[in-house]
């Protein structure tokens, strides 16, 4: 089966979904998509393996060849990829059993597996797919089934965050297929290797650069990169905590993933950087979001919220590396896209073993956790440490990669703004971390240690925030591998 | 035997944490183990005094920097400091903390290990990462202690203590470490340094600026606001940010910054490090004017450290073997006058529950003990002859002579008048005048009781005071020790 | 609209014609235009107008929730199979050929096959969704 | 002729979509939304894409019609004054239209022989298709074979969306008890 690997990567959440939607039983849906999200992770790693082996692996599907048909292409990039979701479902599925109970009418949870798989689904295929339009198919699934999921959050707060997503996730898809649309009117052709191919005639039309424009006004829209991050904080903030665990390590991720892929496969870099200059847009952009979400995450008083802002920053941190227009910072870009996940991945779990237990995430709740919930607070600690990216974690080595990369290029401005924006993050980090270990417990006693089932895999991305962060050989070269694909053009 | 200096404490740690229930086999634990580690500490200054570098490699977190340990004299220097001092603040904490009824003991017990488990690192960094990976340690684990009571005041503090040290190290200390690995390609600490030739012009200067303020430990002003505020801590704990681990894993990275990553040619080439001097001047001056002005013990002895860590800058500063000599050794004798005075004040705390110098007129009578280990500790910060404060001192003036700047030998000159000035009045006060209370005419009221702090307190006290008498043999040692690294410099 | 006689009749006398022509432009996908998915719409509007007229209980009893809801799910689970059957036949993913010795029939059985998919998600999800607004409604007035 | 046609379609179009935006009655939208996707049907099928205007017709007037009553029958007829004037969404629908207007000026002719979609993978599904796959309707033939795996995407999306009404609407039953809506929305949501 090992021939089959790419298109497997989608087929098994693919498959598990409808299945989950005919079960009855809340308990065999849980066990189902866990096993699923495991099988995509078991497939993402061998894929990684064998693009390591062999270089570029490719499956026409239905037996028609590129690019008469639609290819699966992984490269190291999207090999990459497809790891970080992998990782994150079958960290995230487990917790999902544990606290979706909590938070989701029993009835319903079988249909919310389904969501969920589905949504897994969508990222990746957008991430395996070699074909623009099967991107746009599979970001159609991924965000349908994500309104759905932010909108199963308790409250009605959450049905307008999951409604404004809603909106601004549309328009920026609209965009995205304007955009391919567009690229399909001046080549005919819809393979982004064969794109790559034939783009470079046509580099000079108007319709071309106004594609490229839609393209990525959509994907920023999709990423959240400042101002088009709205959609959000709110959606993060009133989510169920383990579509925010989930969507948080995962869909922005994809997204950012969308534009490399764009812009620097089918365009290259040559004309991305060259001719629309897309270091200069997007940098001024990237900083921005850094300094002024930052500051903002320290304001706010609901701690999801908090994070979630967080989120916006560290998006423009990734950006920011895209910026750099070179290897090192593509490779912190991709290196943060891993770092970044597991660390808010364990911050926003550490969250939901907190609102499991006191059903709140206000910066007051959490005074004396520290002492009630030691383990769950000290998850938050790790993972708050790496997102001020202190030696040894995780945010530390992509920040390093940041820095140096801006300083190759002598933006020492931009080195200065990304160690300020680390104290800000400090600052808000801090806040929560003083307030459940230097204040006394007020509460009525409900906050007690959370479950095994929730802890346990909130350890598993908080340890693993420090594993990779002490251990980061890997991952560094990986990421490095894979920047240095993105910026030869297509993958050989 | 490196890595098992920094297993150790934290075996230690374990250890403690799991004997929390019973305090004296807890205890007894942390004493052991400060023990066995300055016993290792010991092997290592063998190995290292006869040539060896050991080094070991943990870890490889970014391709091309690892984490690296490495013995050479400077870091063995300190890591001997450290160590023993351990030993003998552990004893003094067992006293105050009991005698005190301090709550979270075991808290305290576990974080000091963590502490010094991270002081060891800073010693026996190999690169600059690893330095800058433990000195970042040091920073959190003793965070917990800085904040030990817990009060909004404490609190307070500690936002104060992490806010300067984290954000220092990070905007500034990490932006020299990531230039110098972008310009030098490396990390690693070595014989005359890894940039000469790299880095040219203004560049030097600007980055050594960066690196002296960026280790924020150092408590170069204006960024000393953390160690007065750092006070509301225990007083072992002052002790351990003030002599043992904190202020002095400060110093010692800018000592290793200018010897191992600059090196005292190139910077003595470049002059980078003339506007320094000035600013480590000033700060001498200005601690120590500052110092007089305070009436809290504590609070006047912070300020002395701040003036007191500037010599190890100023040495360090002026680029030469005797300055860096003179710093290294620096470390070691102030850490042992100043150890002696915060163990006094912590005494005086205990026994008498009194803060304010204007507080301790006739002190010496009831605490005998404690106000003559004062008087010594006070005498060796002056630096009186023979006591060990005198050695270091003397080869700073040396060096500063050395380099031809008068002025700031005569600055060393005024700040040792300062010294005298707002040290010496207090174990004079405590002696010569009356307690409180008794009225000026009034005879000898027969039996002034002895008051003294708990046994464990005095015993340690005691050992430091004589430290600072023995330490006249040693410190003459200290600099031989020194003497290779600066030596290959060809300074 | 339950009690008028003339919609009542017309709506019985469309509703085959309407089931009719959906299997028409389903089966008739491979000539000209339709497939699957507009046989599914046109499918569902036929039960639609059959609820708005005998009212949603009526219709319910002989389409019930639940089988539009299995519809919806076993629709895709039909389309992917179809994928599963090629591979395991040795082909890659969709790869029709597998079904039939000859490719042209291979193609031929697939299409059909995951044409009849589509027709069966999209019928059972425009059931649904048609059911869940309609049912509320009913609720709450 | 067509040309004539085409722009009678188009000006219908824009003022069935300027009505849309302006009507404040919900029901009148649902008709104009149906009006609106039979233009737009019968513009595809002058434009030959007679596949497409057969799934608007079908969808965009026919089933999209009845789910939208059935929405109206839940949330009232008026839609409410939007609170703030639109100026900025104006200003990008005006950006986005202007700058779409812009790409197409490079755009090759609409019906050119020459066009590169005419050519590139287009031959080859219509020289081989009847050879590789044997049914007449080339449309169906892309749509469920060469780019079938596309159209099993299309069905995820729709199953996507009913998995998403279904949470969304099913069994969330109205309590006759006083509406926690409103009153404590703040301390519910925390």
């Amino acid at each position: 089966m090992s021939d089959h690997l790419p298109v497997l990567q989608v087929l098994a959440p693919l498959l598990a979904a409808p299945v989950c939607a005919l079960l009855r039983s809340a308990r065999a849906a849980g066990a189902l998509a866990v096993l699923a999200s495991w099988a995509t992770l078991a497939v993402a790693l061998a894929l990684l393996g064998e693009v390591r082996a062999v270089g570029v692996v490719s499956y026409a599907i239905g037996d028609w060849v590129p690019p008469i048909g639609i290819e699966y292409r992984v490269d190291m990039v999207n090999a990459w990829v497809l790891v970080i979701v992998g990782t994150i479902a079958s960290v995230v599925s487990p917790y999902m059993i544990a606290s979706v109970s909590s938070e989701v009418e029993r009835r319903r949870i079988p249909l919310f597996y389904a969501a969920y798989l589905l949504c897994l689904t969508g990222l990746l295929g957008i991430a395996v797919t070699g074909d623009v339009f099967n991107v746009f198919v599979f970001l159609e699934i991924s965000s349908l089934s994500a309104y759905a999921l932010i909108a199963m959050g308790t409250g009605r707060r959450a049905l307008t965050a999951a409604f404004r997503y809603l909106v601004m996730g549309s328009v920026g898809a609209t965009f995205i297929v304007i955009g391919i649309g567009l690229l399909y009117v001046m080549t005919g052709s819809l393979n982004m290797a064969d794109l790559a191919v034939l783009l470079p005639e046509v580099w000079d039309s108007r319709t071309v650069k106004v594609a490229y424009g839609f393209l990525g006004v959509g994907c920023c829209l999709k990423l959240a990169l400042f101002p088009l991050h709205l959609w959000l904080p709110n959606a993060y903030a009133f989510a169920p905590s383990a579509v925010t665990a989930f969507l948080a390590s995962t869909a922005t991720k994809v997204a950012v993933y969308m534009l490399l892929r764009f812009f620097l496969t089918i365009f290259g870099a040559p004309f991305s950087f060259g001719t629309m200059a897309l270091d200069r847009v997007l940098l001024p952009l990237a900083l921005v979001a850094i300094a002024s979400m930052s500051m903002v995450a320290v304001l706010q008083v609901d701690v999801k919220r908090l994070l979630a802002y967080s989120s916006v920053a560290q998006i423009g941190y990734v950006v920011l590396g895209l910026s750099l227009a070179s290897v090192t910072g593509l490779t912190a870009t991709l290196l943060h896209l891993f770092n970044h996940a597991l660390m808010k991945g364990a911050l926003f779990m550490a969250m939901g073993c907190v609102v499991y237990r006191i059903g709140s995430a206000h910066i007051d709740a959490m005074a004396g956790l520290g002492r009630r919930m030691p383990w769950t607070m000290a998850a938050f600690l790790v993972g708050g440490l790496s997102l001020v990216g202190v030696p040894l974690t995780v945010g530390f080595v992509s920040k390093w990669y940041l820095i140096l990369g801006a300083i190759e290029r002598g933006w020492w401005p931009v080195a200065v703004v990304v160690l300020l924006a680390s104290l800000l993050a400090l600052v808000y980090v801090w806040r929560v971390v003083e307030t459940a270990y230097m204040r006394p417990y007020e509460g009525d006693g409900r906050a007690v240690e959370a479950p095994p089932g929730l802890l346990l895999p909130t350890w598993v991305l908080a340890a693993a925030s420090i594993y990779f962060g002490v251990f980061a050989k890997s991952t560094v070269a990986t990421a490095e591998q894979a920047a240095r694909v993105l910026m030869s053009g297509v993958g050989s | 035997m490196l890595g098992l200096s920094l297993a150790l404490p934290v075996a230690g740690a374990v250890s403690i944490a799991l004997l929390r229930r019973s305090p004296n086999a807890r205890e007894a634990a942390s004493l052991l183990t400060a023990g066995a580690l300055f016993a290792i500490v010991l092997r290592i200054y063998a190995s290292v005094s006869g040539g060896g570098r050991p080094s070991l490699a943990l870890a490889e977190p970014i391709p091309g920097i690892s984490v690296t340990l490495e013995a050479e004299p400077l870091g063995v220097l300190f890591a001997l400091v450290a160590s023993f001092l351990w030993i003998v603040t552990t004893m003094y904490s067992i006293g105050y903390m009991r005698g005190n009824r301090e709550s979270n003991q075991t808290r305290y017990y576990l974080f000091f290990a963590f502490a010094i488990a991270s002081a060891m690192g800073v010693a026996f960094a190999g690169n600059l990462f690893t330095l800058f990976v433990f000195y970042e340690l040091l920073s959190l684990t003793t965070f917990p202690l800085v904040t030990h009571a817990g009060t909004a005041k404490a609190r307070r503090a500690g936002r104060v203590y992490l806010g300067i040290l984290l954000t220092t190290s990070i905007a500034f200390l990490l932006l020299a470490i990531v230039w110098t690995y972008a310009v030098a390609g490396t990390l690693d600490f070595r014989q005359g340094g890894i940039l000469a030739g790299e880095v040219a012009g203004a560049a030097v200067p600007v980055l050594l600026g960066l690196y002296v303020f960026g280790i924020g430990k150092a408590a170069v002003m204006p960024l000393h606001r953390w160690l007065p505020a750092a006070m509301v801590a225990p007083t072992p704990v002052s002790a351990l940010l003030h002599a043992v681990a904190v202020v002095k894993a400060g110093v010692f990275a800018v000592l290793k910054v200018t010897v191992y990553v600059f090196g005292i040619d190139f910077l003595a080439e470049a002059g980078a490090s003339a506007w320094l001097t000035w600013v480590a001047a000033a700060t001498i001056i200005l601690g120590s004017l500052v110092a007089l002005t305070k009436d809290n013990l504590k609070a006047r002895l912070a300020y002395s450290t701040v003036s007191q860590l500037s010599y190890v800058v100023l040495g360090a500063m002026l680029a030469s073997t005797l300055g860096v000599g003179g710093g290294g050794a620096h470390i070691v004798t102030h850490a042992f006058g100043k150890i002696t005075l915060f163990f006094c004040a912590g005494a005086i705390y205990v026994a008498a529950h009194k803060t304010e110098v204007s507080q301790m007129r006739g002190l010496g009578r009831t605490m005998p003990v404690t106000m003559a280990a004062f008087l010594i500790g006070a005498l060796s910060v002056v630096g009186v002859p023979p006591l060990a404060g005198s050695v270091s001192k003397w080869y700073l003036l040396g060096a500063t002579l050395d380099s031809g700047q008068i002025a700031l030998a005569a600055v060393l000159v005024v700040s040792t008048l300062l010294n005298v000035a707002y040290l010496l009045p207090i174990p004079i006060l405590a002696f010569l005048s009356k307690p409180e209370g008794e009225t000026a005419g009034g005879g000898p009221q027969g039996g002034t009781v002895l008051n003294e702090a708990p046994a464990w307190c005095l015993i340690a006290l005691s050992f430091v005071a004589l430290g600072c008498i023995a330490l006249i043999f040693w410190a003459d040692r200290a600099f031989q020790l020194l003497q290779p690294i600066a030596a290959a410099a060809g300074g | 609209m339950r009690d008028d006689f003339i919609v009542r009749v017309g709506a019985r006398i469309v509703t085959p014609f309407i089931v009719t022509f959906a299997l028409y432009v389903h089966f008739h996908g491979d000539f000209g235009p339709g497939g699957g998915f507009q046989a599914g719409v046109i499918l569902a509007a036929a039960f639609a107008l059959l609820a708005l007229v005998y009212g949603l209980e009526a219709v319910q009893r002989v389409l019930p929730p639940w089988f539009a809801r299995a519809c919806a799910a076993l629709g895709v689970l039909i389309f992917a199979g179809v994928g599963v059957v090629t591979m395991l036949l040795g082909h890659n993913y969709l790869g029709y050929n597998a079904l039939a010795h000859d490719p042209k029939h291979g193609q031929h059985y697939g299409i059909l096959l995951v044409e009849f998919g589509v027709l069966v998600t999209v019928f059972g999800v425009m059931t649904m969704v048609f059911y869940l607004f309609a049912g509320r409604a009913g609720r709450d007035e | 002729m067509i040309n004539v046609v085409g722009i009678v379609l188009f000006t219908l179009l824009g003022a069935t979509a300027l009505a849309l935006v302006r009507v404040r009655n919900l029901f009148a939208v649902v008709m104009l939304a149906g009006v609106y996707s039979l233009l737009s049907a019968g513009l595809f099928t002058v434009m030959d894409a007679v596949d497409v205007a057969f799934t608007e017709a079908a969808v965009g007037a026919g089933i999209s019609t009845v789910l939208f009553l059935g929405a109206l029958a839940l949330v009232g007829h008026r839609e409410a004054r939007p609170g703030h004037r639109p100026i900025l969404p104006l200003v990008v629908v005006a950006v986005t239209g202007a700058t779409l207007v812009y790409g197409t000026m490079d755009l090759p002719g609409f019906g050119d022989p020459a066009n590169p979609v005419h050519h590139h993978v287009a031959d080859h599904y219509l020289e081989e298709s009847s050879r590789e796959i044997g049914i007449p309707n080339v449309v169906t033939s892309v749509l469920a074979s060469y780019r079938g795996y596309d159209t099993m995407g299309e069905t995820t999306v729709v199953f996507a969306a009913a998995v998403g009404v279904m949470l969304l609407l099913a069994g969330r039953r109205r309590t006759p008890a006083p509406e926690p809506d409103e009153a404590p929305a703040g301390a519910a949501d925390r």
